[in-house]
């Protein structure tokens, strides 16, 4: 899992929009493993021209259809790490519905049809110099490879893990692996609600120097560092979600608003995002 | 070689595969050479800005889908200025689809997007008439042929009806658009739907109804195509459900001159390109030199009832 | 014990489960107590003897079927003698699904199935009217409306409108019937498709054009009985695709106060009475006490954009 | 293979109408297996319930959902045998397309949904004292059980086996095992067309005092037979196929025409069939 993340170097997707930069491959499934009892780890096999990715971008895994599960469209998973060396991805998923459903089902050797990688991942701006991490659940898959690229950037961070129960937390000894201070919270210990996280994500302001956000998995969260950050003058970023059909931005399914300069605009979650300036989410 | 070359109208496409609309965008440019098309079609824009429909726009249903997605569209002048010049890197023609709320404004829109760079318009008239008590125009031959004829006389270019499956009028509606001078129809949009979770009780689509597309409307669309490529005698061009050669042929055998294919670019991005290579090993296979000694090739079997031979 | 119980006009049902006309039969009998469901219903009769379509009259598509049975029928005569007696041996109510080719013939035929054992007739408008080029009655509100009314006047039996997913118009028919006296709405009959063989070119059924049923017809059917539902006030009885309890609660929650299996008896001839077992298990998992409970609930989603809570 | 096949008594099974002779069964698969290129044994543990059976009865399979192969509707199979001391099951089947093409990758102890025993088996009246079996393909396989009760009713038994090339010869053991003078006529040794067949035939009814025919498989042979009963006044059944929906006589898809007293009656290849008198086929 400590994998070494292959990051585009400046060049964001959009710029060049003719090159074919995102691909329809058949993976092969290296290892599935449960990482407790709802979340599975998936490690695919996977050719050069889809590990040119970003932390924060995602692929759209075409499930496979079984005897209990019919899955139609595809479903977008974040990259929870990509290692060009060992020509590896992964995936770090909640087996939630039918499209979760099928995809607990496949086996090593099995083959996976994936499209990527897609989206706008994560930007840390020059200016953001002491990142504070907050995620919850599976948010914590999105920013693993976030946390990866500040140790990459030498940039010494601050994590909060948020969980139901201390069971569901996962990925904290990777998160301290790349070098992060992680503090978790879990609704059980009654630590996890924003009353309580308020005054302590306050004091990481004052005792760290915090000077950004990132944050993925919770919707409570996302507005309780809206506020903190407006309050503090703290910018930061949301990777968000949103039903998708296309994933490549074709279809318009899966937009949500957004604070602009000229009033609301909606954005498409799988083109636009789904990495999003935390303050214009709306 | 087998000749995939197909005309519609005064357009000649180097092969019958393209997108249907709102379906497909520049984006896909990342997927593959989009010049590999037959031509491209561009999702439905309206003159004026507009919003679209309330989130979630899509779901899935029993190996199909659904989507309110809704029009929303950033206007003419920005596609004008955006969108066709894109467009005009690539030799595929390139047809925009269009719609508005009343026949004089589908005149006048026609009239502003026929610009250097258009091959064709392709006109959405499953959107609700403003003058017809907000009833779709593609429900009734009346509307259909009021907006293809004051268009006729607004532009020059090829028109293309994309007619409806909603309606109980499909062959009037043809034929009320061929004689207002559509060049060509697009059969079909996709079919009034509706899902609820019935766990939760809640509607699926933030919309509540939408149109369903994939597998699941191949059957009615293509009873549709071979309903209207025998009563018209413009082209036909075949939509709905459109994933495997099978499908393509299926169309194309009913009557079809070219086919647009949908919700399989969401399934599989790289579906058009592949279907073009399929189809022209089909040919081969079958000995046949052109896709036009498919079309319309459909055999109604006669009343005799025969025994299986088994050998 | 959840209470099944449903109520279609002055009929009370023991619980919501029925079989759809022409995918039930005595024949059935072998296989389960036919006591066990609320409604019996038979297959359309004509008048007078009629011979059906040619075969293949069957196929399969993508996870449904299209059928081109037509109606064969051994007439009324045959039908009195042998059918009704054969259903005198159940509790649950007969309900026989007619068919003609005229307003006037349907009430003289109404009147002739009027008879000691019936407890209600479907009536099915979805054949051609010979006063209307051969246009099926259920494709306009008119037509409908004429053909109840008359029947209305012959008889006292209750009266279901059996509707077609065909037509444009599904509201304006729902409330011409409803206008026109129908006690109850059946939503729906099955819709026009196609099917070709690519390999021979052959259309796969012998009429050439079929009836689409099974689950790939559930979403446009289902929207069709939450229009229904919304339109009128006389019960709305769901139909099209149904083979689990998820789409039978669908159906309820969408507004059907009763539904009917079809296609799926063919698929598994046991799916009726596991539906009965599962509903009931489902409204005690729910903590229901009632199927009325479920009926109309749908939940519409405001608009509000909603970020998923992880936990 | 040399079952003993359970037979019903008298009833047939649309004299009582209203018990519950019809079931639809989940059955393990015991063996699956290739008896030649094209065609496939399958034997299931079945439930006595579905064992009460005729030669000529059928039942409907529903065949699984596979990765290549999505039949929807079932598929009707001749009784190949049925033996209800081992509570076994078998069809020989030919591997045609989505629904047989599904059906073979069936392995051991997978189960297939069945629905039977349907419709009408065959019936040796008691003047045909010296049946003669013509089958062609798969049309073996309904003829089997067939010649196994011409054995347990000792009436002396020939049978002409039909097939496009030697390898495709199927059953001929079985049917010498119940006592038949089996001759083999196949497509590349020139001998099975109506031509050669006729005078064959012909001689048989002179040389053995052929009393009744029975077929299944071949249109060709059926007309053949047809003509030849007409002329000599010979009786006899045929096994008829059709397109099905439901299988059980509900939905009126698999009728064929017949000749009836007053004129021609479409009947119902499921219930009123699939053993029809030959000489009322159309
Ligand atoms: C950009 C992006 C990245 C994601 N990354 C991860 C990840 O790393 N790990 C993880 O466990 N989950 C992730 N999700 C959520 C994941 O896509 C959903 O949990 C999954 O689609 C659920 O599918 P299902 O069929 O199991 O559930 P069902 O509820 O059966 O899904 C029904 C439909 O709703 C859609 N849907 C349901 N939940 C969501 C959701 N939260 N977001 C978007 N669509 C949804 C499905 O795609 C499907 O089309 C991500 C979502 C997005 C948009
Ligand atoms: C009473 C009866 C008994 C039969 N017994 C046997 C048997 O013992 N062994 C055997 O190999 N075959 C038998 N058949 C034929 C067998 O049912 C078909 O070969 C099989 O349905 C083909 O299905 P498929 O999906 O593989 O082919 P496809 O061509 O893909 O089938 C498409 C559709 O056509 C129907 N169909 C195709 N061929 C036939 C046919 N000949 N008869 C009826 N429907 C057909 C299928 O059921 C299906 O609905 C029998 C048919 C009947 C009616
Ligand atoms: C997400 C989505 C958006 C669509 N938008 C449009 C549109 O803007 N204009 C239009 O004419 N058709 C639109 N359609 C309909 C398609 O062009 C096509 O007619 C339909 O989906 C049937 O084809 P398919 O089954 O191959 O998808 C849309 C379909 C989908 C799924
Ligand atoms: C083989 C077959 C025959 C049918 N015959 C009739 C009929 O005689 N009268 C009628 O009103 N509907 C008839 N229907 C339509 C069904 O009653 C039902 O409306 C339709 O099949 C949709 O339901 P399903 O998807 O559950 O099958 C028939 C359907 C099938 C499949
Ligand atoms: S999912 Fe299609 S535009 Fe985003
Ligand atoms: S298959 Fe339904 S009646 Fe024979």
């Amino acid at each position: 899992m400590p994998a070494s993340l292959c990051v585009v170097s400046d060049s964001a997707p959009t710029a060049a929009p003719v090159r074919h930069s995102v691909n329809e491959v058949d993976c092969r499934v290296k290892a599935h493993e449960w990482v407790n009892g709802q979340y599975r780890l998936l490690t695919l096999s996977a050719p050069c021209s889809v590990l040119d990715c970003q932390p924060g971008q995602f692929f759209h895994l075409l499930c496979p259809q079984t005897d209990r599960f019919h899955p139609y469209l595809r479903r977008p998973m974040s990259i929870y790490s990509c290692n060009r060396e060992k020509g590896e991805l992964t995936f770090l998923y909640k087996v939630a519905g039918e499209g979760t459903g099928a995809l607990a089902g496949l086996e090593t050797g099995d083959v996976l049809n994936i499209v990527g990688p897609l989206g706008q991942g994560f930007e840390i701006r020059p200016e953001w110099r002491r990142p504070l991490l907050i995620a919850r659940g599976v948010g914590l898959a999105t920013l693993a490879p976030l946390a990866q690229e500040c140790a990459r950037l030498r940039l010494p961070l601050t994590a909060i893990c948020s969980a139901r129960a201390p069971d569901l937390l996962m990925s904290t000894n990777l998160f301290r692996s790349f070098g992060a201070e992680v503090i978790t919270v879990t609704d059980t210990e009654g630590n996890s609600d924003t009353e309580s996280l308020t005054p302590l994500i306050e004091g990481l302001i004052r005792s760290r120097g915090i000077d950004a956000f990132f944050t993925c998995g919770s919707a409570r969260l996302m507005r309780m560092l809206q506020e903190i950050g407006a309050r503090h003058g703290i910018g930061g970023q949301v990777a968000l979600e949103q039903h998708m059909a296309c994933g490549i931005g074709m279809c318009q399914a899966c937009v949500r608003p957004f604070r602009r300069e000229d009033g609301a605009v909606n954005l498409r979650v799988c083109r636009e995002g789904p990495v999003f300036d935390l303050q214009e989410v709306l | 070689m087998a000749d995939l070359t197909t005309r519609i109208g005064a357009l000649v496409l180097k092969n019958p595969i393209m997108p249907a609309s709102g379906t497909f965008s520049e984006e896909l440019a990342e997927v593959f050479d989009l010049d590999c098309l037959g031509a491209h079609v561009t999702k439905t824009i309206t003159q004026g800005k507009r919003a679209g429909n309330p989130v979630p726009r899509v779901c899935e249903v029993n190996g199909a889908m659904l989507n309110s997605i809704g029009i929303p569209s950033k206007g003419a002048e920005w596609f004008l200025q955006n969108t066709v010049p894109f467009y005009a890197d690539y030799d595929a023609p390139l047809v925009i689809s269009i719609s508005a709320n009343s026949a004089d404004e589908f005149a006048r829109f026609a009239e502003e997007v026929s610009v250097p760079g258009v091959a064709a318009i392709e006109v959405n008239i499953s959107c609700p008439n403003v003058e017809d008590h907000g009833k779709a125009f593609a429900m009734r031959p009346g509307p259909t042929g009021d907006v293809i004829r004051k268009m006729r006389s607004a532009t020059d270019l090829p028109l293309w009806a994309k007619l409806s499956p909603n309606t109980g009028e499909v062959v009037e509606v043809a034929q009320a658009a061929e004689a207002a001078g559509a060049d060509a129809l697009v059969t079909a949009n996709t079919m009034l739907a509706m899902a609820i979770d019935s766990a939760t009780g809640r509607a699926r689509l933030g919309n509540v109804m939408g149109g369903l597309s994939g597998p699941a409307l191949k059957p009615i669309t293509l009873r549709m195509t071979y309903q209207c490529a025998r009563a018209v005698s413009i082209p036909v061009i075949g939509c709905g459900g459109i994933s495997t050669v099978d499908d393509v042929l299926e169309y194309l055998i009913a009557g079809a001159r070219a086919v647009q294919v949908g919700t399989a670019t969401f399934i599989s991005p790289t579906t058009m390109p592949r279907l073009i290579g399929e189809l022209e090993q089909e040919l081969e296979e079958r000995g046949l030199t052109s896709v036009d000694a498919l079309i319309g090739s459909v055999d109604i079997a006669d009343e005799a009832i025969t025994l299986a031979e088994y050998a």
